[in-house]
């Protein structure tokens, strides 16, 4: 009868608190989303899952002992798994487009106006009773503008861990949401004559100067952004074993196996911030509705400045792929290139949006240095 | 609160300019890489056009090649 | 002169203990076995190999310093590389036969009593002078009969880490005579007429029904037996990542890299528990010995509830398939189907015991779960 | 050594219970999951049936393929 | 205002030492090295890599919270890469040449004079001015002469850390440089019709005594040589997967994905261990010339014994295939067969010239056992 | 130095010493597996016959697979 009991109070019926309920209920909602809806199942998957296992009340997953802490400890805290998931995003990126075009690199930069103006908004937001964000706060909820996963969750670990959960989950949902977040704004903002731009060949990059550009985007950095050289770094290692040729093997395996192993303990570690105490508040439908406009804001500078410089440019240049600059590889590329059909049927965009697409990428990674530098 | 919106707005400024600044560099340095390239297989010819043959294919397989491989990242990948 | 000294007394010739030399003779027969016997060759190669490193005299594999110390605390310590074989074979486990005919669960369930008797068993046999086994140690013997090696690991590790080495490999050596310790056990207690049962055809399980299953299992352990949420936990995350579709990549590398890179160290990690101090005990021995009779019990009441269903049953239910209630994944279910092929050579009993299969893995999961709530 | 006994008697007693209901309970869930896809599946007709015919196939292809899978399984896997 | 002067003083232009853009320099030499001349790309790459990144100013990776010094921590001061490596190399290495001409082992033997003459001359270094190498940096400096980088690296990270880096780089530099360094001693030492000495065929190797070699090896060195074990223990379990036939897919996962994932570490790792005030000294001078010196010495030795063997011996031996010994599998053995061509173009010594190259493996890892032994 | 210089040498030549014993007992212990594996092989002829086909094959064949594998491990590996 004792060992009934005992066996009772081991349960987690008496123990339930509403948070971790609702906490589970957020965590089936993701796992929704990443398998019916395919909001990038790869992260949002283990992230919901993640979410499920830290609230089961008696487990002790997320205290020391329990394996989503020692996962949280080891890659998390120590800012490892996004830096690994960085390198092989730089081992899958190819700079070809951005090489034949290098202008669109301007695109790339625009678009992080989504992130700097955040961090303003974010500030403003304190306005309103129930909010105070801090400027480290601010600049980790601004960096989902970046539309780049690892990079927030790098961030965010650094400046505002308690945020982290809340920053991972909009910024991987509102990636997923490209495709709905973007079309209105881009149609907003062109003419239809505009969209139908067509836009010429790219030239043929070679092999050495896709060997050298990850390196000279390296020296640039560690000369004037040291801040930001563990992202940027990690990412050019990765696109330097690609492009080298000389160590395939190893550009292979930090392609999939590695990039994959890191993948499944991030999703699982970022999911095990999803607590209740942290996710449960005012603060993150502030972070939620931030990341929206953080997207907004990005997609609309970066068609702006493609409409300045198809003004000042003598070759033609669609102003759809500015929008490719918040990066969200390469999502927000083939949106690019879906709009681009619509007006015209013959307009296949796709190639040209990868260029200001992988210098959101570099962008953001950037702007993630300068936070740091700034406000770390 | 005033104090830190200032502070918000200048670092808005600041992060924009220094992005804007940054990626100019990074342009430049793109430029001056690709006329260092260039110059340097100038006198590698023969090299250079085998490269160049490898490299270019047909451009139009080329894309296709691209576009399958973003379809499959786009399927694999975050 | 002085340096030949030097040399000579770092040889180990003159530090060998005789319970050194008779482990390593340990580990040379778990190589053989693991060789040219093929039993579990994939753990009982590294658990072997393990042994003979951890006890050579002044190479120090298992103290501060060397690797296997390493490997054992970071992997075995913590828990984690159980847990994440278990996400592995989670990846590689198909419900299909299960969802197919739920109520071989219930086989699953019956073949656990050689989890609870073995338990009673180790406690009586205290009685017998030189030895004293705990609640704890009896409980982790007694999962030997789960016979599912990640589980028993995982919960030897907790409740009794000094039984660990011989634990594993009772329960790693069981799992490899399946096909000699079940059979006559099956033809004892059945008839011939019993063994012939033909079974109808299973039907087809949709993609929506096996996404919902892990999550419906985890949700039932979270609710009722947070104790077993890390191993269920973790199996459900490894098989819905398998069904879920979405995640190909992830799963992959789940089924193979993940696992194979965990097995070499868990492996490893179990040898280095093999020492002369914590194996060549009488305890050992009654481990063995207690090891054979909770895989006989577990074989016997599987077979017994299979009986119970078929007289109960209107569908016809061949009772060999509770035999393949204990897990030993497939192994179990290969000899459930090879002496039902013996009785009736047209009856292939293969995907009906998978059903009984991977309930007993679950079942097992469950049993470590309300031990850990117990005694843990 | 009495009170071990009775004590281990107890938790076999209550682990064989525990173990019983809660796959009972799992069971349960597995009829109520059957009825539950089964209606939600009811209204989207076109897609099952191409789901089903995807899933269903030749039954002794899929059972070679199984038996195949569980073969190369057991070749490879503890 | 302020903000940009934060930015400005967070850019490393003024922080930059001459040390660190030497260093710089270094790395980028090796990445040229590895990219353009090919020299052991597979390390010289995350290497060079790894000392850019570790000479960035502000940037801290090799501070605590630096992600190379994590990696360094966590794989190199606990040896636990080197060792992983060398069970990947075990894992692709075949013992067949050796089994079928066991003799050759002494030409590995030989070899390793590189090692010990190299020592001597360390020390001797001594009596000019700025060079104060202990035994132990004088025995982490002779290994170089093993030609073998996951020994070098384990040994040093033992007897030596602060030379690490400059002993890795010699290490893997030099075993590029085979091809260059080889052949003039090789050609020095031997007539043209000692060069143009055909070979008998090699007999087959049966799979047990496959099996078996590895074991042996472990046996014996358990035994005399316990020091040596973690290296030979290593390769030794590799190398027992790979010939096993019962584990494929764990010797697969150790030749592939396991030695990449430690691969692209272990180069980073060693490429955080240099910094200026660790390499930027007359010291690296010193061990690129000693490093230079223990290939010759162990070329010549291993030629010269095997013209030793050939005149005591009935069977006809190459001379050229002493040279194997050293190790730098397989580049020694492909040097030995173009060499052989040269002076008779029928002469293929490839297989002969694999027997001494693997032996130069364990003969190293012997070496490096003896050295720890005396002066660890 | 003279003393430093003096344990080196004492190093080399223990060393050196101590390499060529233990390849030397490596190379007995060889020749004692040769000839108990092949007195093992002995009573098995039939398996051995099919063993031995199995490994021998064509020498040509496999000289060329080997130089293939040691091509692809150069290309590939360290
Ligand atoms: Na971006
Ligand atoms: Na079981
Ligand atoms: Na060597």
């Amino acid at each position: 009868m004792d060992r009934l009991l005992t066996l009772w109070d081991s349960t987690a019926l008496s123990a339930f608190t509403w948070g971790q309920a609702a906490m589970m209920f957020v965590g089936a909602l993701l796992l929704y989303l990443a398998i019916s809806r395919k909001f990038e199942p790869l992260l949002l998957l283990p992230i919901g899952f993640g979410a499920i296992l830290a609230n089961i009340p008696l487990a002790g997953f997320t205290e020391p002992g329990g394996i989503l802490y020692y996962i949280y400890v080891v890659g998390i805290d120590t800012g490892v798994f996004p830096l690994l998931i960085f390198m092989g995003v730089g081992a899958m990126t190819d700079f070809g487009p951005l090489l034949a075009n290098p202008r669109t690199l301007l695109l790339g930069a625009a678009a992080q106006f989504g992130i700097f103006a955040t961090l303003f908004g974010a500030i403003a937001l304190n306005a309103v009773p129930g909010f105070d964000f801090s400027l480290q706060d601010a600049s980790a909820i601004a960096i989902i503008g970046g539309a780049d996963g690892p990079t927030a969750i790098f961030l965010a670990s650094k400046l505002s861990p308690d945020l982290l959960g809340a920053i991972a989950v909009a910024a991987y949902s509102y990636m997923a949401l490209v495709p709905i977040i973007q079309p209105p704004i881009m149609r907003l903002l062109t003419t239809k004559e505009e969209r139908a731009v067509k836009m010429e060949q790219l030239r043929q990059i070679g092999r050495r100067e896709k060997i050298l550009f990850p390196l000279a985007v390296l020296f640039l950095t560690l000369l004037f952004l040291p801040t930001a050289t563990p992202l940027v770094g990690m990412f050019c290692l990765g696109n330097l074993m690609r492009e080298a040729g000389v160590v395939e093997r190893l550009s292979k395996t930090a392609q999939n196996e590695l990039i994959n192993i890191v993948t499944i303990f991030l999703g699982l570690a970022v999911g095990s911030k999803l607590s209740a105490s942290e996710f449960l508040t005012l603060e993150t439908l502030g972070i939620l509705g931030l990341g929206a406009v953080a997207f907004s804001i990005g997609t609309a500078s970066g068609v702006l400045m493609a409409k300045l410089m198809a003004k000042l440019s003598t070759a033609p240049i669609n102003p759809l792929i500015g929008a490719a600059g918040v990066s969200a590889v390469p999502m927000a590329a083939r949106v690019v290139n879906k709009v681009g059909l619509e007006a015209n049927q013959n307009n296949f965009l796709l190639m040209h949006a990868m260029g200001p697409n992988v210098a959101g990428v570099l962008g953001s990674a950037v702007a993630a240095g300068i936070l740091l530098a700034l406000v770390g | 609160m005033q104090q830190q919106l200032s502070e918000a707005l200048t670092i808005m400024l600041t992060g924009m300019i220094t992005v804007f600044v940054f990626l100019t560099l990074l342009l430049l340095a793109m430029h001056g890489l690709r006329r260092f390239v260039g110059s340097e297989e100038q006198p590698t010819a023969a090299r250079t056009t085998t490269t160049k043959h490898r490299d270019a294919g047909h451009s139009g397989q080329r894309i296709a090649a691209i576009t399958a491989a973003v379809h499959a990242y786009r399927r694999e990948h975050e």
